[in-house]
């Protein structure tokens, strides 16, 4: 049942479904060519439709709205979509079905209504896709009340978080950062089977004594670099995976930093009123008086995502960028 | 219509089932004013006096377990639709025994147990939401049919057109009806609108498009009919206009500098539900007194639902926290 | 030219685009309604289309796309559009021209072209108008790279920054909170005249030593409420009033809190991931070292805007709330 | 259409002005092509091949102070409308001499001196933009005329719907040009579109609609002169719907296993730039000569292009940060 298996990220996604589809026939996918002969355009909804037919692995027009809303109306009717957006910046063009309907129905409806739908989306830059296709956007969501938000690192989480996400009976926003999807260098074990990773608990990746870095996605494995750079200086870093960012691991953070007294919140996002804004600010509020040093926020530029290989690159959050905020805390 | 029999007429039980739909969504409609006025309420409030005939229209085709999607003028929809009068009045005053224990409001009124599943403040955002009911009931293999209402303004919004060729790619069991009161809160239709009829816009979407006269209860409810046998029986959606008139303004306190006097005159002197109850008892489909006692239990229903609304306490506060997700251990977050 | 007189803040609002209007040709209004006889649903572009004409007081179909994509469109070639979106909340329908276009064209052209335009739009819970009327969303833009932000508290700086927001050579979000168009409480002395506040200087609109409060808009109020609360006990507090978010006056706040050592921020909008959470870790990052306590955080609960009066004044942060949190930085 | 004089074609000039960009075009994409293939350059790209002949088809018409707005399969409408060779080559490439200086992309080429006014990666986004241009034109009292590019696919977003409808309430001088090529990224528009001809849905917004062979460049080139004249004479928008095909998939290393094979060699086979060609030299538009000579040239503009882009730096790292505001002193801020 749980064996584990090497598996890249878009694999584990896949899987993810595929498991859940199998499981439940309420669940099913729709999205902008997600259906064979091509199965997605980043091939990570591969023969699902061949295996489970057209109606439950449905092409759709491209219309965001469009898609968001059928699979609002679908959730609240009894079933369990999973709609894609390609890409994560084109949430702006159907903001209005996830932030004012999906998230708010069961509040407006006082209870009534519930709204089981997961978005799928892939973000990031790293492509060369210039500034509307590379944008991590999660802090939209996480502004408005009502969506929950998982951004895994690994694959075993991918699939595992993803299992729980189309199982909870809220709107879910999963976030995929496309430099995963199909490159060795994230692959994993990962288990077999219905092995779901619960929402809200953070994986420490790394133990460490004297300082707390806090990452999501991607930039976790940046976050593992520098920790291994500065092992090298004797700085001895606790690495943090927070996997789910509504609900995030509260406890988990806050009693890593109570024994480092130092952080580190690192993401991709544009870092003005970005996430890590928020856990920064939560971990002075709670741990002030225990803190050696304000807590560090490294992020995205606060640009636009250039074009130019050099420039994109700058845009990223570097290892270097860590271990400059590490240092930080230690002056 | 007064005189004349109509050869395209329902049974009698159904013509007086319409009846009793308008009189209710009137006589409600009525006693909200009279109460806002008087101060003895406050809210905003969008009346859906003269739109009467067309909720009746599809309420008496829909079957309980039929989904009804609607907007912030909601009120004839929510009450076609079945929506008791008691929850629903609660919830127009914001008190926990409301529809949506005062959370939602007059925007926001849900219902499932009566079929009335979403009501959006939000103009043309029903329309998306309709075809996930209608696509529901297509994987479901049921023959529930969805009917989404929206304005003449929401023609020119995006969701609109989306939903519109979702629906009619997917062949979803959905009616789009449009409500056309002529404006989009202060600006008239065709200032802002490329066609005369709303209806010609679903050839843009293989659809058919339907206009009626939304003001002709018996026309309406044959189109209407139509429009929802052919969903039930998996023969697509349809765009159906039912051209009408907004007595009141967009919202209560309206000044209305922007309807023409004499055009508001004219509609109100034209008043649909008058002009059909004449007609029925005109016809002898009905005699006076029995609309009469119809009329009176109406009130009285209304009463009891005022009094009980009026009665009812406010949501407590700690309800604020509650129902933003669905674990329990995530509610009582504060700020 | 500079006589001061008191107004209504829609009324300062109005003079503002008049008089941008009556200085410049290239300035256009378009909008829902914004035209006579109604002159907008707040009346406040009221007599505007009467003097100014329809060419150039435009009402639009309900098309937020339509109308940003306008304006971004006439803006690149030369004009300055004054765009109004009814109510916040209905960005989330046009969010993609505002974020994937107005804020990244400069940007992505090579500064080549640029958005010289305003979105003006009303905002703000209190009038019973339920969950989906009633948000303040300026984190949205100012998590967009591109977009300025500005949030007038006074009649005075409501005509003032939107005079330069006009004349910006960038585009700007103008957040008007609905709750102070025509309600005297917000009155004040408004110059006569073309009379411009800058952006990115701060107004301090009360000196004190002990604690600084940082808002914008409505809540400035509240700051001052509290402050005066807060004087009987002894609590000298310092309220300084942001005026624009993007820029916003770091080095105004900076200075402030270096002197009182303790801070309070204070919005409308959803506390997590809201502007607050930026500006708490801001001044945690730049006076670590010099804090008495953590910077507290009041803002909107973290919930959709609830319809019942008991529930929506709840959901705004109180004056109770921002004493409370003054009180939590003197523990 | 090879051995037949066709009396609806233009003067000699303005074939073979259009000859010119479709050969431009087909020239740049194959050497796009050959160097992504050989990893000389790498970058996602969206080959315009097969679509020449509708942007040579407005090329010809508009004047260099008219706008143009397009998508990120675009490269044919930078060139029709002008933008050097050079400075989009290096932009292309991501160089500091690009038009962009690099930062914007062969998604976001922008060239206003060339009336290349907006690129978007946003389906459809362009639309409602696009209108704002012919907003300035109409309220300049200036004739000039706007021509925005969209595909199939995009006739089924929001921001379509939106900008048609008010394009035609405003009466504004802009050219809706669909470049229909049958497929929207994976999918066929039979799939995903109500309709089967894009130009139905000008009816919708009680606007012009016309489809138009868009490989037949003579019939294009006529269809797009009476939009663009019909504009300029403050007669108000036009779409025209230029039916095409998409050679070589969506992206560059798109497998294609959506497109039937017989499909695409059926239509590569009837290259409308070779077809044109043929049909030029048969009808004495032009001796081969002249033509090989004409395609001689470009091919060494393009070679220079090539070797000045290649040959130019990335962008200073400084240059991450401007940009971003007018305001220098808003720039450098730091992450
Ligand atoms: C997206 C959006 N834009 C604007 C509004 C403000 N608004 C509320 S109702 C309305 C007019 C709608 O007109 P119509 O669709 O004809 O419906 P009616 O009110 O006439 O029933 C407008 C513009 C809104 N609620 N949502
Ligand atoms: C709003 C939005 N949704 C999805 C995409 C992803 N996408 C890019 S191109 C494309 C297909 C567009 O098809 P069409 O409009 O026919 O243009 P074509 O590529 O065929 O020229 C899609 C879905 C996008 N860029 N923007
Ligand atoms: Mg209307
Ligand atoms: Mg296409």
């Amino acid at each position: 049942m749980s064996e584990p298996r090497i598996m890249l990220t878009a694999m584990a996604i896949n899987e993810a479904m595929d498991i859940a589809m199998g499981l439940d026939d309420k669940v099913f996918l729709l999205g902008e060519d997600i259906a064979e002969p091509s199965g997605g355009v980043y091939k990570v909804t591969n023969g699902l439709s061949t295996k489970y037919g057209a109606q439950r692995v449905r092409k759709t027009p491209i219309s965001e709205q469009a898609i968001i809303g059928a699979a609002i109306g679908a959730a609240i009717a009894g079933f369990r979509p999973v709609a894609e957006i390609m890409i994560m910046d084109f949430l702006a063009v159907c903001l209005d079905q996830v932030t004012n309907h999906a998230a708010k129905i069961r509040y407006m409806s006082g209870g009534q209504t519930t709204v089981p739908m997961v978005i799928r989306t892939s973000a990031g830059a790293g492509r060369g896709f210039g500034a509307q296709h590379s944008e991590l956007l999660e802090a939209f969501a996480i502004h408005s009340p009502g969506m929950k938000v998982a951004v895994p690192s690994t694959p075993a989480d991918a699939k595992g978080l993803l299992l729980t996400a189309i199982f909870d009976d809220d709107p879910v926003l999963f976030v995929e950062q496309m430099m995963m999807y199909w490159d060795k260098t994230y692959a994993g074990d990962v288990p077999e089977g219905d092995v779901r990773v619960p929402f809200g608990k953070a994986a420490i990746r790394r133990e460490g004594a004297d300082v707390t870095l806090i990452s999501y996605g991607r930039q976790m494995y940046d976050c593992l670099a520098a920790a291994e750079l500065l092992a090298v200086d004797g700085v001895s870093c606790e690495v943090i995976d927070l996997r789910t960012l509504v609900p995030w691991d509260e406890q988990a953070v806050m009693a890593s930093v109570a024994g480092t007294s130092r952080a580190v919140v690192v993401h991709e996002a544009v870092t003005r009123c970005g996430f890590g804004a928020e856990l920064s600010s939560r971990i002075h509020e709670e741990l002030f008086g225990q803190l050696s040093a304000a807590v560090q926020r490294v992020g995205g530029a606060n640009t636009p995502v250039p074009y130019a290989s050099n420039l994109e690159a700058a845009f990223v959050p570097q290892v270097a960028d860590i271990v400059a905020a590490v240092k930080r805390t230690n002056s | 219509m007064a005189d004349v029999q109509r050869p395209d007429a329902p049974d009698r039980d159904t013509l007086l089932r319409m009846f009793e739909i308008q009189s209710r969504i009137k006589l409600c409609d009525e006693r909200f004013r009279m109460m806002l006025m008087s101060g003895q309420i406050q809210l905003i409030y969008y009346s859906p006096r003269g739109q009467e005939c067309i909720s009746a229209g599809w309420g008496v085709h829909l079957r309980p377990d039929d989904y009804v999607v609607t907007i912030y003028r909601g009120l004839h929809d929510h009450l076609a639709k079945g929506v008791p009068l008691r929850e629903l009045w609660a919830e127009f005053l914001g008190r926990a025994t409301g529809t949506c224990k005062g959370k939602g409001g007059p925007m926001h009124i849900t219902h499932p147990a009566s079929g009335l599943m979403v009501t959006t403040g939000i103009v043309g955002a029903g329309i998306p939401i309709a075809n996930g009911f209608g696509l529901a009931a297509q994987l479901n293999g049921t023959d529930q049919v969805t009917v989404v209402n929206f304005g003449d303004g929401a023609s020119n919004i995006g969701a609109f057109h989306e939903g519109m060729n979702l629906a009619a790619v997917w062949k979803l069991p959905v009616v789009f009806v449009c409500q056309n009161n002529l404006y989009g809160e202060h600006t008239p239709m065709s200032m802002s609108t490329g066609v005369d009829y709303i209806s010609e816009r679903a050839a843009a979407y293989g659809m058919p498009g339907v206009t009626v006269d939304g003001n002709d209860p018996i026309a309406t409810w044959k189109v209407m009919g139509e429009a929802i046998a052919r969903a039930r029986a998996g023969g697509g959606p349809t765009l159906v206009e039912a051209r009408t008139y907004r007595f009141f303004g967009h919202l209560m306190g309206d000044a209305m500098e922007y309807m023409p006097k004499e055009e508001r005159k004219a509609a109100m002197a034209a008043d649909p539900v008058v002009r059909y109850r004449v007609w029925l008892v005109d016809n002898g489909h009905a005699s006076e007194a029995q609309l009469a006692e119809m009329e009176e239990q109406l009130t009285a229903a209304i009463d009891d639902a005022v009094e009980f609304a009026l009665n009812s306490p406010q949501p407590e506060l700690s309800e604020l926290y509650t129902d933003v997700f669905g674990d329990v251990a995530m509610e009582g977050t504060t700020r």
